[in-house]
């Protein structure tokens, strides 16, 4: 089945961004308005193709639209193409969905500020990007999108770039991410070398007649984009400094959508996966990492933005694990997806409210008892806490209930370790979430007078208010029949459970996640509100402490590996250049110089030592002569 | 007995008798003719014998005799387009030289006396150097078409004398002048003996002193080798002097420095043609059988000599020396053609020599030009910033520079692909091999200069391009309008050559 | 009557050059405009001549030959292919683009601003004849012409170290031009040897000779390519050249000239030597991948903004030596292609940088700062000029380079593989100016540089306007390109490897 | 006798020339080490004319003869002025033009 109406779902925020830009100045006045109608009727696109899907058989829910062919050399052939298909559809709402609700947070959250236009293109220029990434219909299609959504990324986090350390934070991403593009690109290579053809249907077909290493080596190369794009160990230090962007931008990229990009990436590329187990196992360990990682990087955070980023790579670590674990898990990763699209972008926006109360006060340490002065925020922000720590009936409880209860069935001492790490991933969610409730909404103000915390207008609530009914219901929605596992079956092999014997029946893992989540709780009410809470993170702390505050030494460790060899290589380089390369070209040089004012001086202006030197040229020649006659 | 006088072709000779009569008429004019109308006499005299004998080259270029003399000269397509581009060249040089301030006006007084400061003042000018370029024209005319070592020597020495004296007569600078005449002199007068020396071996070896004889004997191979190579080599010792070739190149950039720069030029220009004339027709007819014995040398004296040529111009400061090392070089590049040994060597050395030999009366031209108070400016760093100064000149000479280093488009470039190629054609390959890296040394000095001229600012030091007189602007506009055509349409020229340059037995 | 429409092209600026040399010097601005126009006259014609042509047909087209110097067997032959052609097309579009950016970057050079553009103008139809010329004689006599006004424009006009640069520039090309020179004339003496004197690229590609002399010929003419376009290591005369040079002169030096290198390789080191093309493939690609990453690097560790565009394109053309000898039909597609993006967005950066310079008086990096929020638009025209040089998908450059990288990976995925790592670090060297000049706080001396004015808008539009646009669709150049790329490869009996496994 | 003595004592003659012309300083004696060059050579052509019994060989010493007389007309001239101009005949003196 073909429809006509896909490309308007990119078309119309990429038109509206162009718009923004090149108008500059004069569209300042209604460039938000522009920007974010431009963002819902995309929603609107999405939401009745959604319906046409609806009334589809499951076989023939998949749309196509072919728009041109963009590259065509030899065997090499290219269509820009789009494919929505009911994998691509979740993105699209969720992408959209959110989005708009963000664009709609925004206009307030940016009144202040005098680029808010600017600001407004480049979220637009984003939705297009990271539509154009789920839509395009084969692995270049999705670069394009891939890198676009990266470009946007450092666009808005670097929007305040004026502040150094923002700048830095913008490029830092973009490099980063860079290395997870060159591991797509040489995906895309080695898919192209070995199966001539680089679409995804075209490799799903080509698929079973390649042998397993090929489809490893893709499989790693995908997995490392995946790892740039979406945080993942050992790619993950740029996350932390990406919160330098405007706090919606952080609630929309950097938690609901641009990050979970990776986990997209693999479910799209299951075909790969399944074929290739060593590069599954290696998805899933890098998931577990960084689940573990990120939580145990949040629990030290006092920033309050910086906190829930290390929550978002942990839960990506979720969402990673759980693809990893697929044909099963694939499902339950993008459930997890959707509804961590949900809570987090909720709690984000409740950071932004905070901070937009606390005049941008983002040290949580500097908060405290804000519950009173906003009470909205405070709900919504606590049904998204109640969410993400998977208190059930809660969204997260379902979803990574289902990641827990699948890693724990991976099977043998794997399925043991997978799970564990899974369950105590849940217990540190618990507490640094908690951590940060505490911190912020209860106990003792520890704000200085200046500041006047205000519950922020309706156009910043609203958005709020309603994902948070998304945090509180989509769960549930979701896992009703299994409806999305049956959902997404066409695209991922269909999940029956359990092919290995069950570990443990479901209702006593969810025991275990649960009191997992109870120690957690527990130990951080009695660290935060039992003793009081220092509005300076005190110093007398463990080695321990210090190292996970420095984010496990994340950024040193690249500083040691990366940037000061790399640093000094370059100045060695340019140095060899100079005096080495060049050095020999001026030499030659030097070279004819010196001589020839070396045999100048035979011109000794002597007319007795020129007839001397023909007199020899004689003897000379006249010796030759002999020595070939004799 | 009877006694059968000897026949002469006149028609044939005419170019050289032209000459000579000029040249006695120029004599005569000097004796009887008065000071007022002399210059303009003597330059019509030498003018129109140039012309005159330049036409009666053309009227007789189809025409081929080796009896033209009783045997002792050849007349043949080759000859013919020597003399032609001897006399073409003269005419040139002849304008140049018309410009009476670059000669001393009494060459007898003592430098810086009061007798030299009334010639001076006197205005008296000195024509004689009319005859005496006529003369060496003559010389010259004669050397190429030589047929026999006798007539050789003699041309060699009718040649040589004139320019001996003319080295001497500058008016700026007289002494170091008449060091170069000494220099040029002595050298001269020791490599003649050499080549004289040189050619009694060749008698001895031939019985003869007769080209064709001596050809007989070298196919005959009957002789003792060793007379032979001494002969060959002695001969070829005094003309590889005459064209500047290391190790016998010592003396042209000091007498090219000393001598009045028009001399210079005509020196430069002429004495190669005549030479290396004389040169292509010895190698290429007499001993062409011998090659297995001269070619090694001259292999490795064209590899010396363009290397050392192009290396000690670079760190030259005047521009007369510089372009004397250059002519150096090009008397290397020119040896590729003498040692190519085929048609298409001789074809290309003919256009090569007519070619340079047009572009370094001009380069000689536009140097007279540049001067301060004292005369003739010929320090480089004071040719700074002339670009900006007088573009026009600085212009001209710069391309006269890019012809020199053979740069795409002007009349060297084809001379330098020609004769390369002829060269790899008879498997020289090596020598091919350094001519192109030194041409790369080579256009390292042009460029040196062209910096200094258009990229160096100018240094106020009363150093002034004069308003050329017209003569000077005929050199160098002739000069230049040959250079180009031949560099953008060389077929002509070529076409002209070809059918020509095939030697006579 | 036919019109030879490459003739007529390439003297248009030639005539318009003499004309301009009789204004009087004071007419300056008569002179730009005069220039300016002759310039679109010949994008004009050039475009005209491009409509004409068959895409499919990969023999030459357009094809004159008159005879010049019948004694060598010389002739003026002209002739297009696909490739050729794409390259006219970009030099003709430049043309005009550095004459308004660049519209007063005359002044203050040693001469008139009138020889400035007479100078333009002569180099452009020598640019014309250059990618035409199919009579190896003609095109070596262009080849080494060309320094000339180029020289003049360096020399005459440029910054800094002016006369040095230019003397290296010179120098360096005359050395690699006459090792070329020495090949030719071996070239030419076996054409006499088999049958009859020519220079006629097609007869002389048929010459019957030795691997040992190809390999040396060969070698005479990829060393003159090699320090044009130019690949390490024969690149350090590039950066001094464009640090030096006027931001124009830089675009025509490396948009266009150094193009010539890269054209020769396919033109003339393929088609006229196969074997050897074959034999030193591996050294080559070697050399190609150490200057894409070493070019990298080494423009990451510059502090001149023009000395680190130079060295970009140093690893830019490292990619396009290596599309070109990975020999596959994406591969090679891809490096035409690829000339014709990085001319225009070299063209951007200089043009933008240019500008910046110039309004700075200084290109030192850390010098600016902060630009963003002074002058926007600049700022954005850079910024996109950078994403083109870092092919940021979407934009042109990276349909060429992963073309090229794709191709290379089918034959040498090693070297493609080393290639990639390219990509990073071509994030770093341009997000590092980026960061320094156009973000964090704006410095002193920078508080008041004023935006563009339409002028710079109108000669940055359409360059940057293709480079978006080509870079969705760039099928109208790839179908022109392609066939002659193929014909390129089949006749050095090259097919593209086959995928493993058949898919589609 | 074995003329090719004749031959061994000019070669010796023309070397002492020769090596005159190098060592010697005035330029009177230069000039006539080069008449004794020449004359060697005469000689030579004298000897091979009678070694291959024709009289081409003599006919050139006549020529020779008259040549190196006009070198001798032309040489002196330029040495005179020279020793006028400089007092000295020393060919070392002549010494501005170099490098």
């Amino acid at each position: 089945m073909t429809s006509n109406l896909i490309v308007y779902l990119i078309a119309i925020p990429l038109f509206s961004s162009a718009v923004l830009l090149l108008t500059g100045r004069k569209a300042n006045k209604w460039g938000h308005l522009l920007g974010t109608l431009a963002s819902a009727s995309s929603f609107g696109v999405g939401a009745y193709l959604f319906t046409q899907m609806l009334a589809q058989p499951a076989e023939e829910r998949a749309m196509t639209q072919k728009l041109f062919s963009w590259i065509n050399v030899g065997s090499f052939n290219v269509d820009a193409s789009l494919l929505l298909d009911q994998l691509s559809i979740c993105f699209v709402l969720l992408i959209t969905g959110v989005g708009t609700l963000i664009h709609i947070y925004s206009i307030s959250y940016m009144s202040h500020d005098l680029d808010r236009r600017r600001f407004f293109a480049y979220l637009n220029l984003f939705i297009a990007a990271m539509l154009l990434l789920v839509l395009g219909n084969s692995y270049l299609n999705l670069y394009v999108g891939w890198e676009g959504v990266g470009l946007a990324s450092y666009l808005l986090i670097g929007f305040w770039n004026q502040k150094p350390t923002y700048a830095t934070a913008a490029k830092k991403a973009f490099v980063m991410n860079r290395v997870g593009d060159l591991g797509l690109s040489l995906a895309i290579m080695i898919a192209f070398a070995s199966m001539g053809t680089v679409s995804f249907d075209g490799i799903k077909e080509a698929a079973p007649q390649t042998s397993t290493a090929t489809l490893t080596a893709i499989g790693i190369m995908l997995l490392i984009a995946a790892a740039g794009k979406s945080a993942q160990f050992p790619l993950q230090a740029w996350l932390g400094d990406a919160m330098a962007g405007p706090t919606p931008v952080s609630a929309l990229i950097h938690a609901a959508t641009m990050v979970t990009a990776g986990v997209y990436l693999i479910t799209r590329s299951n075909f790969i996966f399944d074929a290739a187990p060593t590069a599954q196992l290696l998805v899933v360990i890098v998931g577990a990492i960084t689940l573990l990682f990120g939580a145990v990087v949040g629990t030290a955070k006092d920033d309050i933005k910086k906190a829930l980023a290390a929550s978002t790579m942990s839960q990506i670590g979720y969402m990673i694990l759980g693809a990893g674990l697929g044909p099963v898990g694939y499902a339950f990763a993008i459930m997890h997806l959707l509804t961590h699209g949900f809570f987090k972008a909720g709690m984000f926006l409740g950071a932004g409210s905070v901070m937009h109360g606390m005049n941008d006060e983002v040290n949580m340490r500097k908060y405290g008892a804000l519950r009173k002065f906003m009470p909205i925020t405070f709900i919504t922000f606590g049904l998204g806490y109640l969410a993400i720590i998977g208190v059930p009936p809660f969204a997260g409880f379902y979803s990574k209930d289902m990641i827990i209860e699948t890693a724990l069935n991976a099977g043998g001492i794997k399925g043991i370790l997978l799970g564990s790490a899974a369950l105590f991933g849940a217990a540190l969610t618990a507490f640094y979430m908690t951590r940060v409730i505490i911190l912020t909404f209860t106990g003792t103000k520890r704000w200085d007078d200046e500041a006047h915390p205000h519950e922020s207008p309706i156009l910043m609530w609203l958005p709020m208010a309603v994902l948070a009914i998304g945090s509180v219901a989509s769960g549930y929605l979701f896992t009703r029949g299994d409806a999305l596992v049956h959902w997404l079956e066409p695209i991922v092999a269909p999940g029956e459970h359990g092919e290995h014997a069950e570990l443990l029946p479901p209702i006593v893992v969810s025991a275990l996640a649960l009191t997992m989540v109870l120690i957690g709780i527990s130990i951080a009410v009695m660290m935060y509100v039992r003793r009081p809470v220092a509005d300076v993170a005190p110093e007398d702390v463990s080695a321990l402490t210090r190292i996970v505050r420095q984010d496990l030494l994340q950024d040193a460790a690249n500083e040691a590996i990366f940037m000061r060899p790399g640093q000094s290589l370059t100045k060695t380089l340019v140095s060899i250049d100079e005096k080495v390369i060049d050095g020999a070209v001026r030499g030659v040089g030097a070279m004819a110089l010196g001589s020839g004012s070396e045999l100048r001086k035979t011109q000794t202006g002597y007319v007795r030592s020129y007839s001397a030197l023909i007199l020899v040229g004689a003897a000379a020649i006249v010796l030759g002569i002999w020595v070939i006659t004799q | 007995m009877v006694f059968n006088s000897p026949t002469l072709s006149y028609s044939l000779l005419s170019p050289i008798l032209i000459i000579l009569a000029g040249a006695l008429i120029g004599v005569l004019i000097e004796a009887f003719v008065g000071k007022a109308v002399r210059p303009i006499a003597q330059l019509s005299v030498a003018l129109g014998s140039l012309v005159l004998a330049l036409i009666q080259v053309i009227r007789i270029r189809d025409f081929t005799s080796t009896a033209a003399a009783i045997g002792s000269v050849v007349i043949d397509g080759p000859g013919i387009l020597f003399q032609g581009a001897i006399l073409v060249i003269a005419i040139i040089s002849i304008f140049l030289i018309a410009d009476q301030d670059n000669f001393t006006s009494s060459p007898a007084a003592l430098p810086g006396s009061d007798e030299e400061r009334q010639a001076a003042q006197s205005g008296t000018v000195l024509t004689e150097i009319y005859p005496l370029t006529l003369f060496a024209v003559s010389g010259m005319l004669l050397f190429p078409i030589a047929s026999d070592l006798i007539t050789l020597f003699v041309a060699l020495e009718v040649l040589s004398l004139p320019l001996y004296l003319m080295a001497g007569l500058s008016r700026h600078r007289r002494l170091a002048s008449q060091e170069a005449a000494l220099k040029y002199f002595l050298l001269g007068a020791f490599s003649s003996a050499f080549f004289l020396f040189g050619s009694a071996y060749l008698y001895g070896y031939a019985g003869t002193v007769s080209f064709a004889g001596i050809h007989a004997a070298v196919i005959g191979g009957t002789g003792n080798d060793v007379i032979l190579l001494l002969g060959i080599a002695f001969v070829a010792i005094g003309l590889l002097f005459k064209v500047g070739a290391v190790p016998f190149h010592a003396w042209s950039p000091d007498v090219y420095q000393g001598s009045p720069t028009p001399i210079t030029g005509f020196m430069a220009a002429a004495t190669k043609v005549a030479a290396f004339g004389a040169m292509l027709r010895l190698f290429y007819t007499v001993l062409a059988e011998a090659q297995w014995q001269w070619r090694p040398f001259f292999m490795v004296i064209a590899i010396i000599t363009m290397i050392f040529g192009s290396l000690v111009a670079i760190s030259q400061r005047d521009v007369k020396r510089m372009l004397a090392y250059s002519s150096i070089a090009h008397a290397g590049f020119l040896l590729t053609g003498v040692i190519a040994l085929n048609k298409a060597g001789l074809e290309a050395s003919i256009y090569y020599l007519f070619a340079y030999g047009v572009a370094t009366v001009g380069a000689f031209g536009i140097v007279t030009l540049v001067r301060d108070s004292s005369g003739e400016v010929s320090d480089l760093n004071r040719w700074a910033g002339l670009g900006k100064r007088s573009p026009w000149v600085a212009s001209a000479f710069a391309f006269f520079l890019l012809a020199f280093a053979g740069i795409p488009l002007t009349s060297g470039f084809i001379g330098k692909f020609a004769i390369f190629s002829a060269a790899y054609e008879s498997g020289a390959t090596a020598v091919v091999i350094v001519g192109v890296l030194s041409s790369a040394i080579a256009a390292f000095f042009y460029i040196r200069v062209i910096v200094l001229m258009f990229f160096t600012d100018a240094t106020e030091d009363g150093t002034s391009v004069v308003i050329p007189s017209i003569l000077t602007r005929l050199t160098i506009f002739i000069s230049l309008a040959i250079t180009v055509a031949l560099g953008v349409f060389p077929s002509p020229l070529l076409d002209f050559i070809k059918p020509l340059a095939i030697f006579i037995r | 009557m036919t019109i030879s429409w490459i003739s007529l092209t390439a003297i248009l600026p030639l005539i318009g050059a003499i004309l301009l040399s009789t204004l009087p010097k004071s007419a300056e601005l008569r002179a730009k405009q005069f220039a300016f126009g002759i310039t679109l006259l010949t994008a004009a014609s050039a475009i005209a001549m491009a409509v004409q042509f068959q895409r499919d047909n990969t023999d030459l087209q357009f094809v004159e030959v008159h005879s010049w110097i019948p004694s060598f067997g010389i002739n003026y032959a002209v002739g297009i292919d696909g490739i050729a052609l794409v390259l006219i097309l970009m030099s003709v579009i430049l043309a005009p683009i550095v004459i308004l950016a660049g519209w007063n970057e005359a002044q203050g050079g040693r001469w008139s601003v009138k020889t400035f553009y007479i100078l333009i103008l002569v180099l452009e139809t020598m640019m014309i004849g250059v990618f035409s010329a199919t009579d190896v004689f003609l095109f070596y006599v262009i080849f080494e012409a060309m320094l000339v006004p180029v020289y003049f424009l360096i020399g005459g006009y440029g910054t800094g170290a002016r006369s040095a640069a230019a003397v290296k520039f010179l120098l360096y090309s005359l050395f690699g031009g006459l090792l070329m020179l020495a090949s030719i004339i071996a070239l030419y003496v076996m054409s006499g040897a088999q049958g009859g004197h020519t220079f006629d690229l097609a007869k002389l590609a048929n010459l019957e000779m030795s691997s040992t002399t190809q390999n040396f010929l060969f070698l005479g003419f990829f060393i003159a390519f090699a320090i044009k376009a130019p690949l390490w290591p024969f690149h350090t005369w590039l950066p001094d050249a464009a640090a030096s040079a006027t931001p124009g002169t830089s675009v025509l030096l490396l948009g266009v000239l150094d193009k010539v290198g890269t054209f020769g390789m396919i033109r003339y080191c393929l088609t006229l030597f196969p074997e050897a093309s074959k034999t030193f493939t591996p050294v080559i690609i070697v050399l190609a991948v150490i200057s894409i990453i070493y070019g990298a690097i080494l423009a990451i560790g510059q502090k001149d903004l023009k000395r680190l565009i130079a060295f970009t394109s140093i690893s830019h053309f490292g990619f396009i030596t290596m599309g070109i000898f990975a020999m596959t039909s994406q591969s090679q597609s891809g490096a035409t292609l690829y000339m014709f993006n990085h001319g225009f967005s070299t063209a951007a950066l200089f043009i933008v940088g240019g500008w910046m310079i110039a309004r700075r008086g200084s290109s030192t990096i850390a010098d600016f700062g902060g630009l963003q929020r002074v002058t926007p638009v600049m700022a954005w025209c850079f910024f996109l000029a950078g994403m083109s040089s870092l092919a940021l998908p979407g934009l042109s450059s990276f349909v060429s380079e992963f073309l090229v990288l794709v191709g290379t990976y089918t034959r040498y995925p090693v070297a493609a593989i080393i290639a990639t790592v390219g990509i990073i670090l071509a994030a770093l060297y341009i997000l590092i100016p980026v960061q320094r000049a156009l973000h964090g706080p704006t410095t002193p001396g920078n508080e008041n540089l004023t935006d563009l004015n339409l002028r710079e808008k109108l000669a940055i539009a359409p360059v940057l306007a293709a480079i978006i646009a080509l870079g969705f669709y760039p099928s109208p150049l790839l179908n022109v390109i392609n066939p002659a790329a193929v014909h390129v490869n089949s006749q050095l009996g090259f097919t593209d490897p086959v995928p493993t496994v058949e898919g589609k | 006798m074995n003329s090719a003595n004749y031959l061994y004592l000019s070669a010796l003659l023309f070397t002492i020339g020769a090596v005159g012309v190098v060592i010697r300083r005035n330029a009177i004696v230069v000039f006539m080490c080069v008449e004794l060059m020449l004359n060697a050579a005469n000689l030579t052509f004298v000897t091979f004319s009678r070694i291959n019994g024709n009289l081409d060989g003599q006919i050139v010493a006549f020529f020779t003869m008259v040549v190196a007389a006009c070198e001798v007309v032309v040489g002196l001239a330029i040495i005179v002025t020279i020793y006028r101009s400089r007092r000295s005949a020393s060919v070392d003196d002549a010494n501005l033009l170099k490098r």
